[in-house]
């Protein structure tokens, strides 16, 4: 009935460059706070001004200290949550629904948009695959992509910011 | 065995899913509305989402979003606990055809079971007793008073697929009869799209006592005893309890028998539990399964030493029932208390808001199932439980001891609960020697 | 029965103390230094006093003063828990001149049974084996040569008053022998004011084994199993568990056997512990009694289902034992980790400090014995356990996988903890399938 | 083995009386906050302005939020702690050990001291009896005694204020 127990000992020490790439990572997104842990190990970054512990309470739901994750990604999309402090300054265009973001409608097509792109509300900008569905995702706003925020292929949650974009 | 699961649930259930899942060694992925980010449940599991926003309607109950969570996140089996999708069919239907299997019992069974008439067609078949009323539903309103006159008043008209309460009405004469049947066929209409009612004998003051049971998909079928939830309030247990005090151990074998019985003829499989009403004649009906993990299931894991969760993934990973009815023993009281975060003293109102002190009962015997925390804030779109305390003790009046002493040191500030209302509950005299029935918490409180 | 008991304790076991006496329908009265005062445990109580500042030597090692808080709480009992006064014979025997009861031994069995030498002429009378040694103290060096001649080195130099490790000494050959045996003695004499030493057999590398007791005032004596405690660093034990693993059930049942017969030889009543020694080739040996509740306790509690606590308070009020050995039955794995305010990295200097994020592990089967959290300040004046973490499963490797998830949900922010450690210990291969001894943990953290 | 589970329907209401000499000592001994609850009763009272809930750190022990007491007398000395903001202003004379409070040295005597009365650093100013012992307590300060602040017979704890002295 219970799954034998297994012993965990890895002996490797911290993997800098992993430590690197995900400091760049948190930089590149504006994540004020990672936490990571797994049986052995536990990262906690934090960056920028100390955050008050105590949460403040709010009328919906919670300021976020953003997610752990373990799992490869090594960070999970929900660490880079569209809440106040750690969404990245400017406008951006969120994920409707979660599932696969892709950038164009097939490998072989350019992608919809590029940093640069100016677009209108009605503009096709990223397409998201949910149970098969390949979703046509529109800007929603106008502006110009100034940034894109996921690859292709990542999968991404309801709400994440995908593009940020200078309103106009 | 699974290696990764989603928990398509939030809260108390989705924390004690994803804590069952680590101890088997299984990956959990977790949803959650934008209200419950932050949660440090979820921090526990391997892999969280967003799947939407903070109204369940538009997160929690959306199929498409949590399949496409499942999608993302690899998973091989979603858990619905309790609430939400767990006894949607349909649901359970479409993680299947997308290969992720859905820990619950077989679509058929879930729709049969899940229309009262059909249930009572199959508990009929399985010979355990129902409450006289008309056999299946009532056409119209002709065809009620017949029925009625058959049975004698009073009458409960009941929606077929109803639940907690809603397209219910209890009917004195043949007046309020022809009234109540339009109105709760409306109502049932309204809230379940089902207008479908039917007629049974109204049975006054009963006692309501539910069997646990478990069945694999190898034809195996055990049940874990009895357990008493007729401290309720609206339809919403309070209280449960098991083993059922004042309950004539041959009666309590026979419910427990027919419980199983009863299952065994709907081929239902996963955990489940047969919910009786018990008369003051020690008459007992059938009234409904609960096809899915129930919130009151730690009290049955704590007098049989058996974690429904885990047997819950095991069963549907396909493997048998790791014991036979005869491995399974009942030891000592145990009673659960619903803590709530709603008002006694304002009609219990709601009260979401920040818990800003939290001082927890503990010791020998004590379980505190929650996911809540000091600084946790309770939010206002789901339902107001706080947690689940539940004690163990060798006995019953050690049980209401321990309970006592627990709410004695229970301390939450911030938000209003029912607390107090559970200290009057645990000093009454009547619950204390269990002269109680589903109507004595609206009646004295 | 007592109406009203005095707890001469703080912490943990305090509140533990308080809580069994709420569940028995006894007031309590609880003492607390200035360092202690506050902290939500003495809320709990049925009134405080505060007996002096910080220090243990100014409050809770004062006689007089707990006396005194006795006369004006107008208590029948002292329960005085583990630590500070519980073995201290003659806190006992003023307790009792003063017409209050003392919940713990007899005088004259915790004289006896506190005093090495004359413990080990008990065990010897009662057939108990002993590790090889001298026949009672050792008079002068040349004895001791002696004794070493004829059981063999390595011999342990030990104080007859000795206890955690003091007074302490490994000789190898006579010349080691030599040297350590003044240095022993004159480390006893300062540390407890008894230079007496005795020599033994030095055994290498044995595991921990101890044998829960109850007795009650009218001759009944059982055990409650055993608890390995082989985890332990520097004489502090770490980890407990019971059943002790990979201890043949023949042997197991002569080492309870044996502890059995030693308390009745010792006319000793009230809950004990005898501890014993457990050599590679099954050989075992009686080390000591500890006379008092031990910190452990709950280990045993999971396994029996019987409250340790209580069941001290009953024998303490003339009450018979209300089971017989026959009664006791022992179900699954108990484990318990001590976490302690203590940095693993830092050769585990105390940390005191407040506690400013406390997220506890919970849910089936665990249980978290403690008196902190969220806000609470360790003070440095004490023993640097937070608290208990003790889980309950029916085998010790879902015992294990529990206490790991367990591990994984604990948060404690603010201070240093053992939690790495005890990560790092829960996932070792030689924990896991038990190939470890009193050592292991100094040779391999 | 268990106590039989007594039923608690204590019908009577909050008794004014007892809450209007909680509120008098209270104030008299400057009490910022109470907590008193059984199964049946909880009575909070916080006087003056919100205490924040959040304990600071300090390096011995507690700020403290005065303690609760059920059992009579209604009010635990333990209320009445010697700690900053909960002292009576200016200099007390504190009980240097537990036991009873005595004022005098027999029922026939006249108590030791009064208000008024000017005090050396040793004179005798009560008697504390502990474990049948009649303890002499000295002032350990000199100044006039300006209030008693315990009643003969009353049972104290350690550290208690005892009198208020003015020093000189």
């Amino acid at each position: 009935m219970a799954k034998p127990v297994e012993t965990e000992e890895k002996s490797e020490s911290f993997d800098l460059d992993r430590i690197r790439k995900l400091l760049q990572l948190m930089e590149k997104f504006d994540v004020s706070e990672i936490n990571l842990q797994n049986d052995d190990e536990s990262w906690k970054i934090r960056r920028g001004p100390r955050v008050a512990s105590a949460q403040p309470a709010l009328s919906h739901g919670f300021a976020v200290p953003p997610m752990a994750a373990q799992a490869a990604p090594a960070v999970s999309p929900a660490a880079v949550a569209p809440v106040a402090s750690a969404v990245p300054a400017g406008v951006t265009i969120n994920a409707p629904t979660v599932g696969t973001f892709y950038s164009a409608a097939s490998p072989e097509d350019a992608p919809f948009v590029a940093v640069g792109t100016i677009v209108k509300a009605d503009t096709v900008i990223c397409m998201i695959e949910a149970m098969k569905v390949f979703n046509q995702i529109l800007a929603e706003k106008s502006g110009r992509i100034v940034e894109i925020l996921v690859a292709n292929g990542d999968a991404v949650g309801f709400g994440q910011p995908l593009f940020r974009i200078e309103p106009g | 065995m699974f290696q990764r699961i989603l928990v398509a649930n939030r809260g108390e259930i989705a924390l004690r899913i994803i804590r069952a899942c680590r101890e088997l060694g299984i990956e959990t992925v977790a949803v959650y509305s934008e209200a419950d980010r932050g949660a440090h449940y979820l921090e526990l599991a391997d892999e969280a989402w967003c799947i939407g926003p903070a109204p369940a309607s538009e997160s929690y109950l959306l199929i498409n979003r949590i399949i496409s969570a499942a999608e993302i996140g690899n998973v091989q089996a979603v858990h619905p606990g309790y609430g939400f999708l767990a006894e949607n069919a349909h649901f359970a239907e479409v993680c299947r055809s997308c290969n992720i299997e859905f820990i619950g019992p077989p679509v058929l069974a879930m729709q049969q079971l899940g229309d009262k008439v059909s249930a009572r067609a199959i508990a009929m078949k399985a010979g355990v007793p129902c409450v006289p009323g008309s056999d299946g539903l009532v056409s119209d309103v002709n065809e009620a008073v017949k029925v009625a006159d058959r049975i004698g008043y009073p009458v409960l008209i009941k929606a077929t697929a109803g639940g907690g309460g809603k397209g219910m009405r209890v009917a004195g004469n043949e007046i309020s009869l022809r009234a109540g049947l339009q109105a709760a066929s409306a109502e049932a209409e309204k809230a379940f799209k089902n207008a479908g009612v039917y007629i049974e004998k109204y049975v006054e003051r009963p006692r309501h006592v539910e069997v646990q049971i478990l069945a694999d998909n190898h034809g195996n079928v055990v049940h874990l005893f009895e357990r008493d939830c007729s401290m309720q309030r609206r339809h919403q247990k309070l209280i449960e309890e098991s083993p059922a005090p004042k309950l004539p151990e041959e009666l309590r074998q026979r419910i427990c028998e027919c419980a199983v019985n009863l299952v065994r003829e709907s081929g239902y499989t996963n955990a489940g539990t047969c919910e009786f009403i018990v008369d003051k004649d020690y008459n007992f009906y059938f009234i409904e399964v609960n096809a899915r993990i129930q919130v009151e299931h730690p009290v049955t894991e704590l007098v049989t030493g058996i974690d429904l969760i885990k047997q819950q993934i095991l069963v549907a990973a396909g493997e048998k029932l790791p014991f036979t009815q005869a491995d399974i023993r009942h030891t000592g009281c145990a009673i659960e208390l619903r803590v709530n975060a709603e008002d006694p003293e304002n009609n219990f109102r709601g009260s979401p808001g920040t818990i800003t002190k939290l001082r927890l009962p503990g010791g020998p015997g004590v379980r505190f199932d929650s996911h809540v925390y000091e600084g946790y804030t309770i939010s206002p779109y789901y339902d107001s439980m706080i947690g689940k305390l539940i004690v163990h003790k060798p006995t019953r009046d050690e049980a209401i001891q321990c309970m006592r002493r627990c709410l004695r040191e229970f301390v939450i500030e911030g938000i209003a609960t029912t607390l107090p209302l559970a200290k009057r509950m645990f000093s009454h005299a009547n619950f204390v020697d269990f002269s109680i029935d589903t109507t004595f918490v609206e009646r004295t409180f």
